[in-house]
């Protein structure tokens, strides 16, 4: 991803934060172009920004029936591949198979949930940011609106406006 | 806009004294800061009792599984006994995290983390008694099922293949689904940490920033993580009474037995969590964040858990009368009069009796109380599995092959060493991660506003 | 020349049988070999000092394994589908046998491919 | 399997000589050598067994044997089907005779003691040695001997009349008081034979001829032809006695009387029969004064208990037989002479007591004769005594004195294979070849020869040498050469003597094959038995119940073990760990007291007491038994063993040091009961070996029986207990449930379900077995039969107190009705519980590995080498026939191993294991079968080692499938059940068929 210029500011104020960015959604910034940082999930900032259903749930569900579809089919495959009798049961007990379907459907659901939640957040980026806030991650919320020239400045007045703990220019990732 | 959400407000009486989000970082934080005589003291015990787990399990491998106590009839002993124990108590974990999440619990931000860590790591001990109990361990693994030349695969029927499923999932889904709570606190250890453990947490954190697009994908990820774990650890330990249910053995062949292991589960787990808590609320003074309330609703589950269990004791009982067949009620009878007659009333009075103290308020909200409680709890469910197995095993269909098994020293010590194991895991997270969820804690603590607004909170 | 000639019993018992020196000396009375002869000496020794051959195991299968030859030898199996063209070898140095080191899948295939007993205590007991 | 030994270890023995060096710890890694022959023998195939026929030489029976060997090697002894005594079975003791030839201890070579040590020499050293002491000795040579066979005593005699001296035969085991109550009673100085084939009722006075009475092998399978119920008939048995030995309890009856009154007991019911017109001869006066009330007088009996089984006696065709070693009282022979009076007036002499066909026995007087030895020796008027195959010093009383006597015997020799208490003492040891490794013969009945060849060249790591041979080299090098040049050309001299008696039209060579592939020849057989009249006696014989010497409140009876007989068979392992029948104790000895008597004395079964008598006093532990009176406490021969190998010494007490040396006049018998003792308790405890959970079935119905009254019309009751079976039910692949369509029979395997693939074929056998537990006695041959075919580690006496006790069969013993209070029913159940090879086993559906799954030909087979080791399926299985090696248990030392049977694998630790039907003896029939151009296996070509070895022939196996083969009618017999098939639908291939008792029982209860 290239580098984009804009600017960062941090906020103290869960509310000044939320305001901001829904001004500045007003003043036209793209969803794209704002990144939000708060140290915990915070649905307004979320609600403000104008998120609708994760694509997440996708993952789960398609990662969910491969794992069952695989418990059946290979359970079974298997069994018929060298048929050896126990216990007098049949060859396939099928029964006895919905134990492990079940397991794999947990498991790889599971699995495709995290792979997805990594896909869509961009995670892992090792890439240390040129611009970040420590106190992000601590007490502090914040906004990086990406832009230059005359947006940059419009942004810049938005954000002032709510009397941001810190301002400052950069790029970022 | 919004004013307070109920869990704030919830939140904001559960911890009192927090005021601050930076305060929860620092607090939180501060425990990761170089340890005390104390832990070190433990740390050693725990070293030395890992050298012990080890030792005599070596000294099994090399000397072959009779170094045991176990016998014919009786081919399952302690290591199945310890397996099944462990197994429990990880589900607690799960529980609180997942399922009090779900439910929204309010309670459980500062005790999941730990409960958490508990999960995974007695997993880990769970899962090397199945190894430590087979003859022969250098071919175990041959019940994972795996492409070979010689066109072999396990036997699903075999609840034993069930279990090296059920508790492998168990362990990954855990596992994932404990490091991922972990992120954005270890971000957090990550903006505040320098030198060898900054490389490490940003390691860890994988770049975690807290952008609103992570917040988003990662809210919806845990709430289907914890959708899925939630049937996961009912199946794991329906799978483990499997075990049992699925035998034909007099005292094991009972249909109750899924439901009931899950209380029991359940039961001696948050028994453990209550054990592990208050030393931990003590060594680390976390006091705003482990309130008496957070006791009291633990208490009353394992009120709950208990109530269950000791219906299952009574049912097994009643059915074994009920069903009129001499080797069921053999068992049963020899359970309560035979040879093993004092583990099953140990069983019993641990379970079953002391827990009845937890209808007191006043004991509830008593640490030291609740605590003395978790262990005899912790105790008694051990031996719950204990007579299970062996008082079954040992007076079978067959009366003249009935028999005896007695523990052997080597057992003993890796039963006591798979404590250490586990210590030696439990204390190390806590010193590396933060203990305590920072993030979560921050979601039930009141947002900061702006002048007016903030003073309207307060009024 | 047949191998039974020398591995006496292979068709009528598990064991193909080794040659005893009185076997080998059957020719070796007579013929000195050409290609090497040293060998061959070594052979008459034993015979005159009546001491039988220790020789060397190089083709075995695992001990939990019961391979009757009689078998194979009686379905028409020739002794190479095995053994390899072990006619060529000289002097077998390297001991790996064809089906490698516990290579069940080796038999199996053989026995799935013609549709023979594959289930377990044909081969284990 | 195993790292220490491997199945194939014999291939290095091929080159017999010196190869035996080979074996020893051998790993996968090192190349492996092959021994090739130089000259091969022309009857050996390797990897096919060859057998040989040969005379078991463990007791006096002399059964003719079958030894399997392999590349020139023993690996199992079985009876010859062909011989007349064991007709194809043999004894538990029989078949450890393996064992001893490979006997660990045995001697490596002649050796000589200096000062206190013994010190290898070579054999000339050795026989110049003794040449020159025998020369000194000036004819005072003794030669103590056991048993002998035909052509050896008539070889030692010679030797004997060549160099001068005497010859004793002492077999402690011999019954002389029957012989020489025969003589009294009938003038023929004879062991008589009996018939219990065609005895309708036996009564025993104390005679335990199902376990070490005259020829238990023999007189097994006659008595189980007679008393197995067959079409509703079956032969009545009553034991009289202190106690129920093993034979006791497979009687119908018990009569529980004092020891000593077996005479009086005897007399009253000949004197009641001959009150009804029975001819007792010179005997009447003593009949009229031994009245059955005097009778019950003296026995402590209702008099009416003594006539109903008079009347019962003379009704029936019957046998009465005893005392027995277990009633060698003082009194013992006058006790015969009491009993041959009631088969004499019940006309039992000539149709089931036989006198012109006797057994062949040992010398008449064991122990009179063996005092004058020891007066000899003690006198110093023996300059060289000989020692062989007897143990004086061991199995003779302390009292008796032997010992000191013996070592005042300038030179003593033994010609002992293995150390013992006598050779202890020995200046010179010469070891003997083991009877499988020599030549002999035996005449076990007038008219019956068998040869005994050696099946093997001598075992490699022993430099032993015959003693016949020995003796052969003595006197030629003291100058009085005896003839032969070698025992084998002795037998072969005597056998063309026999030949020519023999009228047979084969040439002499051609005849000698025959007689060598067959195992016996019959010479002049005596004609038709003609009844023998009774004759008045020529001594003064006294029937009163005999004095005891002592004061305790017990008798004390000392008996031959069933299992270490005398102690002979002390040192070996299979012996050792074999369950006793009675106790189910292993190992170590123990004395049985009854209950009761137990209870009053404040003792408990496991208690460590000290029995005292005046002679002495033997520490060992309390096992509580309902079988014996309450005035009586018995403890076996065969414990204590001090000298011998390292499975005997240490173990258990010698009940001998108990008994004060008297000799029963007039037989001169060493008198086993002849003494009370007193028990103490110690204070301690100990944890007996023993493989008995409980004694009683708890209400299980394991092994129900049946009353004969019953029979017959139990069929409709059988039926409606059938209804468990239907409306079985499988859950089907569409899921929901399909009806499964069995009825748990073992040829309906396997469920439509699992028909598929291999099995599904048509015309696949289902190998079934069946039990008959009216015939079976409880013996045991199986079960050491079973360890020695399919290598069966032994474990050792701590495991087997832990509970890991290894064997593949288990010989449950359940009481049911047992009283020494006063006469009455007996009914003590003997299962022999192996594994049931369920249709629907529980085993396997729980082993992750498939190592417990199910052959399509219906085998539960278990794949050691695919066993991880949870032990699962030994939990799971309701018989609990499966056993663990927790350690691995077969690294045996050299050259036990010897004895693996290299069709088996040998399993190592880690390993589950049991019962495989003896897997590899169908696939040996499957395989020869193939060879034979692809035919089917015939009915009765697999045959499993215990069925082989079975005496009472209770045991059939077979294809359930073939509605002809005999497993399939006994699996319909209206006795058949299958164990705990009813409560938990297994479908087991094992049939068992009830027990069938006089008295009423809760029939079967299924």
């Amino acid at each position: 991803m290239s580098e984009k210029n804009g600017i960062l500011a941090s906020f103290d104020f869960l509310d000044s934060t939320v305001e901001a960015i829904e001004e500045l959604r007003r003043a036209g910034f793209k969803k794209s172009d704002l990144t939000a940082y708060a140290p915990f999930p915070e649905h307004h900032i979320e609600h403000a920004m104008g998120y609708g259903q994760s694509p997440v749930r996708v993952w789960t569900l398609v990662g969910a029936l491969t794992g069952t579809a695989t418990g059946f089919a290979f359970t079974a495959w298997s069994s018929m591949d060298w048929p050896l009798v126990t216990g007098g049961k049949p060859i396939l007990s099928i029964p006895a198979y919905v134990v492990i379907a079940f397991e794999l459907t947990v498991l790889f659901g599971a699995l495709s949930t995290v792979l997805g939640l990594f896909i869509n957040s961009k995670l892992p980026g090792f890439k240390p940011p040129v611009v970040y806030d420590p106190e992000f991650s601590s007490g502090r919320f914040g906004i990086f609106v990406v832009a230059d020239g005359a947006r940059l400045n419009e942004a810049r007045s938005i954000l002032e406006s709510h009397e941001p703990s810190e301002l400052r220019e950069g790029a970022h990732a | 806009m919004a004013s307070l959400t109920e869990s704030q407000k919830r939140g904001a009486l559960t911890h009192p004294d927090v005021s601050h989000y930076s305060e929860v970082n620092r607090d939180v934080l501060a425990m990761l800061s170089t340890p005390g005589k104390g832990w070190w003291a433990l740390f050693g015990i725990a070293v030395l009792g890992v050298g012990l787990f080890f030792g005599s399990w070596f000294y099994q491998i090399y000397r072959g599984i009779g170094v045991s106590g176990l016998t014919s009839p009786v081919g399952w002993g302690a290591y199945i006994t310890t397996f099944v124990f462990w197994v429990g108590i990880a589900h607690s974990g799960t529980l609180i995290s997942a399922i009090l999440f779900l439910f929204r619990a309010p309670w459980r931000q500062s005790v999941y983390r730990a409960a958490e860590a508990m999960t995974v790591f007695a997993v880990m001990t769970a899962g090397l008694f199945p190894l430590i109990h087979v003859g022969r361990v250098w071919n175990a693994y041959w019940l994972i099922p795996y492409p070979n030349q010689r066109f072999l695969w396990p036997n699903f029927r075999s609840p034993l293949v069930w279990d090296v499923f059920a508790v492998t999932t168990y362990f990954t889904v855990s596992a994932v689904f404990f490091y991922l709570g972990t992120i954005p606190d270890v971000a957090a250890a990550r903006d505040q940490a320098t030198g060898l453990r900054k490389k490490l947490y940003s390691f860890l954190a994988m770049g975690w920033q807290g952008t609103d697009r992570e917040w988003h994908h990662f809210g919806k990820a845990y709430i289907f993580l914890a959708a899925l774990a939630t049937p996961l650890v009912l199946s794991v330990h329906s799978v483990v009474s499997w075990d049992f249910a699925v035998g034909i053995v007099p005292g094991w062949h009972a249909t109750v037995f899924a439901p009931y292991f899950v209380a029991g589960a359940i039961f001696s787990g948050v028994a453990m969590v209550i054990t592990l808590a208050v030393p931990l609320r003590k060594v680390f003074g976390l006091e705003a964040y482990l309130t008496t309330k957070h006791f009291d609703a633990l208490a009353k589950l394992v009120l709950l858990t208990s109530l269950i269990v000791f219906y299952a004791y009574l049912t097994e009982f009643f059915m074994a009368w009920y069903s009129g067949e001499p080797p069921e009620r053999q068992v049963f009878w020899n359970r309560l009069f035979g040879h093993y007659w004092w583990a099953t009333w140990i069983m019993l009075v641990c379970n079953g009796m002391i827990p009845i103290m937890l209808w007191f308020k006043r004991v509830r909200h008593s640490i030291p109380a609740l605590f003395v409680i978790s262990i005899f709890i912790n105790i008694g469910m051990w031996f719950e599995r204990y007579v299970i197995i062996v008082t079954s095993l040992s007076h079978e269909y067959e009366p003249f092959a009935w028999g005896v098994y007695r523990p052997s020293m080597v057992e003993m010590g890796i039963l006591i060493g798979s404590f250490c194991w586990f210590g030696f895991w439990f204390l190390l997270f806590t010193r590396l991660l933060p203990p305590v969820a920072i993030a979560e804690l921050k979601e039930v603590l009141p947002a900061p506003r702006r002048g007016k607004k903030a003073q309207e909170v307060e009024a | 020349m047949d191998c039974q000639y020398c591995h006496f019993s292979a068709e009528r018992s598990v064991d193909a049988g080794i040659p005893p020196v009185s076997t080998c000396m059957g020719c070796h009375l007579m013929i000195p070999g050409e290609n090497q002869p040293e060998e061959i000496t070594k052979v008459r020794e034993y015979w005159n000092d009546r001491e039988p051959i220790p020789w060397v195991r190089i083709h075995k299968v695992a001990d939990h394994v019961h391979f009757p030859h009689m078998r194979h030898i009686n379905a028409g199996m020739q002794c190479q589908e095995c053994h390899g063209e072990i006619q060529e070898i000289g002097v077998l140095e390297e001991p790996e046998p064809t089906w490698g080191k516990g290579k069940m899948g080796w038999c199996v295939s053989c026995h799935v491919e013609r549709d023979v007993r594959r289930d377990c205590t044909v081969c284990h007991y | 399997m195993s790292d220490g030994i491997k199945r194939r270890d014999f291939l290095k023995v091929l080159g017999i000589s010196g190869a035996g060096a080979g074996l020893t710890g051998c790993s996968t890694e090192d190349v492996e050598k092959l021994i090739p022959y130089v000259v091969p023998p022309e009857d050996i195939t390797p990897g096919v067994a060859t057998w040989y026929t040969t005379v078991c030489q463990e007791c006096a029976a002399e059964c003719g044997m079958w030894v399997r060997t392999r590349e020139g090697r023993a690996v199992k002894v079985e009876g010859n089907p062909s011989h007349a005594v064991s007709g194809g079975a043999l004894c538990a003791r029989g078949h450890s005779s393996i064992q001893g030839l490979y006997n660990p201890d045995r001697f490596t070579g002649p050796m000589r003691r200096e000062n206190g040590a013994l010190v290898p020499m070579t054999w000339d050293e050795a026989e110049a040695m003794l040449a020159e002491r025998i020369q000194g000795a000036a004819g005072n040579v003794l030669l103590l001997t056991g048993q002998l066979g035909p052509t050896e005593s008539d070889l030692f005699s010679r030797f004997l009349s060549a160099t001068g001296g005497r010859h004793v035969e002492h077999d402690g085991l011999a019954d002389a008081p029957l012989r020489e109550a025969t003589r009294i009673a009938f003038g023929r100085d004879v062991v008589p034979a009996y018939d219990f084939e065609s005895a309708g009722m036996v009564v025993s006075f104390g005679a335990d001829f199902l376990e070490t009475w005259i020829s238990p092998v023999e007189y097994g399978r006659g008595f189980a032809r007679s008393s197995g119920e067959d079409h509703g008939s079956k032969g009545k048995f009553v034991f009289i006695g202190p106690r129920l030995s093993l034979t006791g309890q497979n009687a119908d009856e018990w009569i529980p009387i004092p020891t000593g009154s077996e005479a009086a007991v005897a007399l009253g019911m000949a004197s009641h029969i001959a009150s009804r017109g029975a001819d007792a001869g010179p005997y009447s006066s003593v009949l009229a004064e031994y009245t059955p009330e005097s009778a019950a007088a003296a026995a402590g009996l209702e008099a009416n208990t003594i006539r109903d089984l008079a009347e019962a006696f003379a009704a029936a065709t019957s046998v009465a037989v005893g005392p027995g070693q277990a009633g060698h009282h003082r009194g013992a022979t006058a006790a015969n002479v009491a009993v041959h009076i009631l088969n004499a007036v019940a006309g039992n002499i000539g149709s089931t007591v036989h006198l012109t066909s006797p057994v062949q026995s040992s010398s008449s007087r064991p122990y009179g004769e063996m005092q004058v030895a020891i007066r000899a020796m003690a006198g110093g008027d023996v300059g060289v005594v000989m020692v062989r195959g007897t143990n004086p010093a061991y199995s003779l009383p302390g009292s008796s004195g032997f010992s000191e006597a013996f070592s005042e015997v300038p030179f003593k020799v033994s010609f002992a294979s293995e150390p013992d208490e006598t050779t202890a003492m020995a200046d010179l040891v010469l070891p003997d070849r083991h009877f499988l490794e020599s030549w002999g013969d035996s005449s076990p009945r007038p008219g019956v020869f068998a040869v005994q060849q050696p099946v093997m060249q001598a075992v490699p790591h022993f430099d032993t040498r015959q003693t016949g041979d020995v003796l052969l080299n003595v006197a030629a090098r003291v100058g009085n050469a005896l003839g032969p040049a070698s025992t084998f050309e002795h037998v072969r001299s005597r056998w063309q003597d026999l030949h020519a008696r023999s009228g047979s039209g084969l040439d002499f060579e051609a005849w000698w094959k025959t007689a060598l592939k067959t195992g016996s020849v019959t010479v002049g057989a005596p004609g038709r038995q003609e009844a023998v009249a009774l004759r008045a006696p020529d001594m003064a014989l006294a029937f009163d119940p005999p004095s005891l010497a002592g004061e305790g409140d017990f008798t004390l009876l000392v008996y031959p073990s069933s299992r270490l007989a005398d102690g002979r068979h002390a040192n070996r392992p299979w012996m050792q760990e074999l369950p006793d029948p009675i106790s189910k104790l292993t190992w170590h000895s123990w004395v049985e007291m009854h209950p009761a008597a137990a209870e009053a004395h404040g003792l408990r079964r496991g208690d460590v007491v000290t029995v005292s008598s005046p002679e002495g006093q033997v520490t060992l532990p309390l096992f509580t038994y309902p079988g014996i009176r309450e005035d009586a406490v018995a403890i076996a021969m065969g414990g204590g063993r001090n000298e011998s190998g390292r499975y005997a010494s240490g173990n258990g007490v010698n009940p001998m040091n108990l008994l004060p040396a008297v000799v029963e006049q007039p037989s001169g018998t060493l008198a086993l009961v002849s003494t009370r003792v007193s028990v103490a308790a110690t204070g301690e405890r100990y944890r007996m070996a023993t493989i008995e959970g409980s004694d009683d079935q708890s209400e299980r119905n394991i092994a129900p029986a049946v009353a004969l009254a019953a029979l017959g019309h139990a069929a409709e009751e059988d039926h409606s207990e059938d209804e468990g079976h239907h409306g079985l039910q499988e859950m089907n692949l569409m899921g929901g449930f399909a009806p499964v369509e069995t009825e748990g029979e073992a040829q309906d395997f396997p469920l439509p379900g699992s028909q598929y693939g291999e099995y599904g074929r048509e015309g696949t056998p289902r190998w079934a077995m069946a039990i008959d537990l009216d015939k079976c006695t409880g013996c045991s041959a199986c079960v050491v039969a079973c360890q020695s075919e399919n290598n069966v580690p032994f474990v050792g006496e701590q495991q087997v107190a832990m509970g890991r006790d290894h064997s593949w069969i288990r010989i449950e013993r359940y009481y049911e009705q047992v009283d020494a209070s006063h006469a009455g029913p007996v009914d003590v159940r003997h299962l022999p519980m192996l594994c049931q090879h369920c249709g629907n086993a529980p085993c396997e559906p729980v082993c992750p590995v498939f190592a417990a799954y199910h052959t399509p030909d219906g085998l539960n087979a278990q794949v050691y080498n695919r066993c991880v080791g949870t032990r699962y399926c030994a939990n799971n299985c309701p018989y609990k026939v499966r056993v663990y090696n927790w350690y691995t248990y077969t690294d045996v030392p050299e050259p036990l191993q010897w004895s693996y049977n290299p069709d088996v694998t040998i399993r190592n630790t880690g390993v589950m294991e049991k019962c495989s039907f003896c897997v590899h003896r169908i696939r040996e029939v499957q395989n020869r079968a193939a060879l034979e151009g692809g035919r089917g296996v015939h009915e009765g070509e697999v045959t499993p080692a215990c069925q082989q070895s079975c005496p009472a022939e209770a045991i059939v196996f077979g294809n359930i499938r073939d509605p002809e083969s005999r497993v399939a009618e006994k699996a319909h017999n209206e006795r058949t059940y299958k164990v705990l098939d009813e409560l938990i639908n297994t479908q087991p291939a094992v049939h068992y068929l009830k027990k069938v008792t006089f008295h009423e029982v809760e029939s079967g209860g299924h």
